[in-house]
């Protein structure tokens, strides 16, 4: 028994214990549980030493191909990350603590998702903002559900132009209620406001949109800020932060609800998660916010402390009435996404903002030189946009995954019709080299 | 301490970036720019780390000391799975939905199947998916699928209904709430379980589902479970498993086995991966064969020749709970702890937990009221009852531990126990730990009858004393201005 | 100037403190330095960004050929080291503190080097020990100088069987003074007793030995110690401590100075370093010990701290009189090695060490099978052997790098005549597969 | 705290181990086996993570607050350079040394060589041997090379000293001393420099080197340390240069330059490797073009494809300072570093690290008595004299800062300042930190006027106060018993 993992008993002390609890036996402890209902079978293979398992682990990993050269994007960016991420992010103080529930042993954790939230808000220009959701695609449906709330109605309008995973994770959530979510079809790659226009009327009690869309064009939503408030609804944006170092803010267009995934913001790939989502909004409307929410106060000597405030608004107090179920939140890597932010800082988020817009330019009019190549013209882009091929994108692709180089997200099977069209996404991190070997492998595979 | 944002000097530069090697763009037109850069930090390297090392030593930790925090499975994070995890760190998730995509990541696509597998044995499920993000997210998505499962027999609209007992986690009702049901909240018996009676009479055939963790919040073990579920079935509703507590019951009873037709399991609680100040965690959902059609998608599906690959037609599914593939690089580190502790390890894990957790109930049992006195499993639920005849309450006995140098137990939940003190020390703490805190616990009920003001005024070590929490949500600074 | 690594200040903040010191340039406060004395030239390239410079270090590491199956010791192990050593090593309060001359604030460092004393003493068997030296050659050489001391005389004599890159090490560090140090050629890899017994007289301060020796084998010093001590020399063996989970210690033997690398505790390859060197002996000769020694002592409240102590021996006070001239030491690859044994206890490594000549031992017993492959007997061997090859190692060894596998250490350069012998390690991370690919490879190699 | 070994529980596991794949082999005979296993630690995992976790607490560090530790220059380690180095764990040093084994060290052996040459254009040396542990070791290695050089020349016998002036550091002379060398010391002159009369005086043809560094340790630049040298190489010595102090200097002078024939830069000071409590360091030694047939074996050389080679025939060389190749991981980090920085980012760091010292030395100088007024490089040094009259010593102001929260300069060094306040602040720190040491060290002045004993009794924050060093030294309890 001794040399189980993480089981310190002695045989000696678990007699002791035993005896100090007055029963012969361990198993007697589970005496609680009628023996009928004992497990009969339990087929785990047998344990490992952790030499072993690291090894197990590393074979496993290297059945994935590796040292791709990336041109993806899709909701998850390969953004540089500075060492200094995941040197402070892994203080064991931060990682190994649950939420802070007492304050007094917890200001570590407080006080960086305070300056969290106020990141967020001033990336987006928001006023509020909480302590994080899940990912991005969550973040969108808690959105969705806090208008429901808000405006007491029960219609919420998505534009097709939002990425279709964040789109199928809100019709997920919302698939049980007596809601209405209607989708309005991408026009030339942009949110088609005619159509949303003749939609819009009192029922609705939110409009979805990102920017930049999943075909990476970069939208001005202000007038439909207008439009949508004009009937006392509610306009929903979901963005891409590091593009706000650029890009106009949601609180610049009148955006009343912000969310967004914080993967590029100094959180690895890692095969998709974790990741976080975050939220931010009017001041208005912070009582509706989901999730936790971290508050500045006093204590008797008046020293500046933090706390999770508004918690009447959650789960563990209003139970089935709370804004919503979350619990655990994805804590750590919004911490990871200051650090980030804090490191990166200031000036450094619009350099990197520019040097994404620059590379994805130089990009653009590279592959556009390739005979039957052309580029969606709709609107202006950021890091991300969409092309046109002669040939099938998946095929291309296909051929270019065999050659180490992921070429970029095929549109095909997001939107009919749109078989030949290929999103490629150019992060700072693509050197000019990587990308002339893109077009040039690309040409290969289209002239074919 | 300094906000960050307080040490901000204008024009100064942290990490430096590469010089750019394409030419600049031209610029965008004006109403998509910012019009002034987010007032982000503005610190030298040194002094950001400087300033989160110091945040990070105002937080108490499992790292540091005891963390017997009811209901969250503190136990120790093994270093070797945040190695491990990392291994994965530079790999896309689009990749694998890319066509031909699948065949560069049969190593992730693959851990995660298994890791459904294992999860399916331990829980006696017929199949899991791992894209719920945490243990509510799995409720919420658990729930859904029960409502999907009584759509696809015509009983969408008829289904109106989740019962749930009142030691239930606040999660739990609102969960189903979110998914569109009503809850109805049976109380607990005086033997610490749901009333059955009660139950009984809540049961009719408008009721969709019935959520219960067992062994319960107050950390017994529900001996009436399979008449439980007998009843609910004999309704048409479908058993859900609250599986944050399975750390009390592994290898040795199977949900599955029991009735439970939907389990989530919180790989954050007893797997061992960190919980990271309130997250990531992760909330892999099992199934019954009969809701397996309306499972999440992508599903990953293994071929006949041992390959991995991703099932996403538009069938019953209820569709995608989480972007990608679920919280993997936690699910890395709960692969990893289950293969390294195997079997026996875990059935280990399970028998110590509840020994820990039945010794700390004998030794503290004449000190603290326990509202419920039987055998325990992997925790025990104290009420501070005898301590408020002298005016201290549980938050009192808490805020004295801190000053101790302790992490102090769940005092809010559950709710249906008064002054609640509420005990989980796993199964990875060692005995000199357990009595030390046991000396101190018996301390803190000395000194509530001796100088009650002691445990008033605590903690008065920690960089803050109590904090004004009226003021915080009154005033609502929850964003530093300027 | 802004962007410049490390250097925070800002334009405006130079200028503040260029007043303040009343200066016009920073440039100004050189003026100390003569101008025809100014550099005239400065060739480095341009600085890089955090993320190029991980990148080409990451290229530089991928100049070295990698996943290689190794079998070489020679000084060097490749043991397990459990994930905890860099997770707690890693903790920024120990990595970048510096020596703890303020005790005060510097007890995790001074309690962890206690401890790690302790862990010498109790491995050893010996009474004290200080908190490291650089490696296990130079400890060979502070040990040398310390008996020279001690006794007054001026003659080493060394066995040949010692591992030769610290027999080098010794012999530079004892080059320019005027002390005679002798060799020893082995005998069937082991100490010529014989020779040695016509040159032991009372001109000899020390005689140093290894255990196991360079050749793997196993050796009882004892009665050498007692035929030492009748000349009031000193005995000095050098020792291996992972063999010591099984081997007798030199406390046991009756050595009086004990030294090592520690390398194998904890610490990375690295190609070559850091490690460290440790350093322990009889209580009586304390005063003559080389480095730094953390002592216990209490405060004024009686708490018990810990301070460096006897420190009239040291650089810094004695200066030329020191025993040594060491400063800065290998303090954080002691602590790696106190977490390493920590982590591993008591029973753990005596397993560990069981494993290592479980597998050595098997690993001899095939290669034996080999036609024309026979091993050196004279001795028992703990996880290191010699075998005799019937050609010359070298080409041998060679050819098995061509299939990644490092065979072990051709003798041919360090001992004449050896040419045909090889010495192999195995520890316990070489698996049976690999040990069976070894013998197979090596039966191919040399029946060619 | 508890030792470790005071939590040991007889018969507690930690890390487990891999069941063995091959058969136990037979008994070694009694005489050659310990009688029982040394008594290590047996504690589990999660206490052996507290034990240390919570140790590191106890230990101010850099990363927790400045350091002003004069003559350390204890500077930002960035944390890419941790990272870097780790890319290198892998690869056994033998490797390169085999037969064939150089092809496949071509990375580690192209970054020494690569290092060796950046090294030698700050320095104005011809070669540099990487093979140095630390700067002491780098100190002797360089003296016995001088040592081998006269011996070469037929001098052996007859050079016999070595000339060091009374600021320097210890190692400097007892490193001459190790390798047998008589130690002459020159005093300083009311200038803060070597007095040159003296210096003339004591210079003979018997002296075999002089060692400096410079700045010295009082952070001034010699003005005369041209004719020095001119002087030394006149009686066939050669110049020494410590060079601990290079981070006042880079790109602005270079000791090769000024007459010096032999260096040892600390690359765990002025190329930002972490200190690590007291190591490892790394001293790579530099040299002139005569001093090269001497350096140690094997030596890395580049050939005519730029291939690197080991070369390691029995020549005039000293042999081995090292069994390897030195710490490499470590300079790996300052390879790292030192390529980062780039040419125009060491010159700023030396501008900027002087700019701080003399900003430091402004500010505080009508606080405390600084013996040298005058420009100072990249240190200053203060006397507590003033203080003294108050009965408060330069220990005293040390306690007090560190209840402030500081860790004091140095106080013990050099040994010429009496009272000596030692202050390097690095370029690393920014205006803000440097202020409000600058404030700290102003309050410690006035409170050594109006209340002395509040720095008697400092410091009262940390886990224990002053300790009886005497005691120590007395019963020399250095390893514990039982
Ligand atoms: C009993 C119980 N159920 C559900 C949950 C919710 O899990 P999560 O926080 O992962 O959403 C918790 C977590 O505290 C719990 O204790
Ligand atoms: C001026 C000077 N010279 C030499 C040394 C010795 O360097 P090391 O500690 O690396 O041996 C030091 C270190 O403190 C120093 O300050």
């Amino acid at each position: 028994m001794n040399d189980s993992h993480y089981c310190p008993h002695t045989p000696e002390e678990i007699q002791e214990m035993l005896s100090a609890i007055g029963v012969a036996s361990v198993e007697e402890l589970f005496s609680p549980i009628p023996s009928e209902l004992r497990a009969k079978t339990f087929n785990l293979p047998p344990g490992l030493s952790e030499f072993e398992t690291f090894d197990k682990m590393k074979s496993i990993a290297a059945d994935n191909r590796g040292g791709m050269s990336g041109f993806v994007g899709g909701g998850f960016y390969d953004h540089i990350i500075p060492a200094a991420v995941d040197h402070l992010s892994g203080r064991a103080e931060f990682y190994t603590a649950y939420t802070p529930y007492q304050p007094e042993c917890s200001q570590g954790t407080l006080q960086a998702l305070f300056e969290y939230q106020t990141a967020i808000c001033r990336l987006t220009g928001m006023d509020v903002s909480n302590a994080s959701l899940y990912d991005g695609g969550t973040a969108c449906a808690e959105a969705a559900m806090m208008a429901l709330r808000i405006t007491g109605r029960n219609k919420i309008i998505v534009d097709g132009c939002v990425n279709p995973f964040s789109r199928q994770v809100l019709k997920t959530y919302l698939y049980n209620l007596d809601v209405e979510v209607v989708e309005i079809a991408p026009l030339d790659g942009l949110l088609n406001r005619e159509e949303l226009a003749g939609m819009l009327d009192e029922s609705v009690a939110a409009v979805l949109v990102q920017n930049p869309n999943f075909f990476g064009c970069v939208d001005d939503f202000s007038a439909l800020a207008q439009q949508v408030h004009a009937l006392d609804a509610l306009l929903i944006a979901s963005v891409y932060p590091i593009s706000l170092g650029l890009l106009a803010t949601p609180g610049e267009m009148g955006v009343d609800i912000t969310v967004g995934d914080g993967q590029s913001l100094g959180n690895p790939l890692s095969f998709g998660g974790p990741s976080f989502g975050f939220i931010a909004a009017r001041k208005a409307f912070i009582r509706n916010m989901p999730g936790r929410i971290i508050g500045e106060t006093v204590d008797k000597q008046g020293r500046r402390g933090f706390v999770l405030t508004l918690q009447a608004r959650e789960q563990h107090i209003k139970r089935h009435k709370a804004t919503s179920n979350i619990c655990s939140n994805q804590g750590l890597c919004a911490l990871r996404g200051l650090i980030f932010l804090s490191a990166i800082g200031r000036q450094g988020l619009v350099d990197m903002a520019r040097m994404n817009r620059d590379k994805a330019e130089y990009a653009k009019s590279q592959l556009v030189g390739i005979p039957g190549v052309t580029v969606l013209q709709s609107a202006a882009t950021f890091n991300e946009f969409t092309i046109f091929l002669p040939k099938p994108a998946d095929g291309v692709v296909a051929a270019l995954l065999r050659k180490d180089i992921i070429a970029g997200v095929p549109l095909g099977q997001y939107y009919q019709g749109s078989e030949n069209c290929l999103v490629v996404t150019v992060t700072e991190k693509r050197s000019r080299k990587e990308i002339d070997r893109l077009v040039k492998e690309l040409e290969v595979a289209v002239c074919n | 301490m300094q906000l960050i944002y307080e040490q901000s000097v204008n024009g100064r530069r942290g990490v430096r970036l590469p010089v750019s090697d394409v030419p600049a763009a031209a610029e965008l037109p004006g109403n998509l720019l910012r019009r002034e850069s987010a007032a982000l930090p503005e610190v030298a390297e040194l002094d950001l780390v400087r300033h989160f090392t110091n945040l990070s030593r105002r937080n108490y930790s499992l790292d540091t000391n005891f963390y017997p925090l009811g209901s969250c499975t503190m136990k120790y994070n093994a270093k070797v799975l945040e190695n491990a995890a990392a291994l994965f760190a530079p790999f896309h998730p689009m990749t694998a939905l890319l066509p031909g995509g699948v065949e560069l990541c049969q190593g992730s696509l693959g851990m995660l199947y298994d890791l459904g597998q294992m999860l399916a044995d331990i829980t006696g499920m017929d199949e899991v998916t791992t894209q719920p993000l945490a243990g509510a997210h799995g409720e919420m998505t658990g729930i859904l699928l029960i409502a999907a499962y009584h759509a696809s027999r015509g009983n969408k609209d008829k289904k109106k209904y989740v019962v749930v007992p009142d030691s239930s986690h606040g999660t739990n009702p609102a969960s189903a709430a979110i998914a569109g049901y009503e809850i109805i909240t049976v109380p607990t018996a005086p033997y610490g379980d749901m009333d059955i009676e009660l139950f009984k009479k809540a049961m009719t055939d408008e009721v969709a589902a019935v959520m219960m963790t067992c062994p319960n919040t107050l950390g017994l073990f529900n001996p009436h479970i399979k008449e439980i579920s007998d009843i609910a079935h004999s309704h048409d509703a479908l058993m859900y498993y609250d599986g944050a507590n399975l750390n009390a019951i592994m290898g040795k009873v199977k949900p599955g086995d029991v009735g439970f037709d939907v389990i989530h399991v919180n790989l954050h609680k007893t797997f061992g991966t960190p919980h990271g100040g309130g997250g990531p965690g992760s909330g892999p959902v099992g199934v019954k064969k009969a809701l397996i059609p309306f499972l999440p998608q992508p599903r990953i599906v293994m071929n006949d020749d041992g390959q991995f690959l991703l099932e996403d037609q538009k069938t019953a599914s209820i569709g995608r709970t989480a972007n990608f593939f679920g919280n993997f690089s936690v699910m890395a580190k709960a692969y990893a702890y289950i293969i390294m502790l195997g079997r026996e390890g875990l059935i280990r894990v399970s028998e110590q937990a509840v020994l820990n957790a039945n010794y700390i109930k004998e030794r503290l049992k004449t000190y603290y009221d326990l509202p419920y006195d039987m055998t325990c499993m992997h925790e025990c639920v104290f009420s501070a009852s005898k301590q408020l005849e002298h005016g201290v309450h549980a938050i009192d006995v808490a805020k004295f531990l801190i000053d101790k140098g302790y992490h102090p137990p769940t005092v809010y939940f559950p709710l249906i126990v008064k002054e609640a003190i509420m005990i989980e020390p796993t199964e990875t703490e060692s005995k000199a730990t357990l009595d030390a805190f046991i000396d101190v616990m018996i301390e803190a009920a000395i000194t509530a009858e001796t100088n009650p003001h002691l445990l008033h005024d605590a903690p008065v070590t920690t960089p803050v004393g109590r904090l004004d929490e009226t003021k915080a949500a009154r005033e609502q600074n929850v964003c530093c201005i300027g």
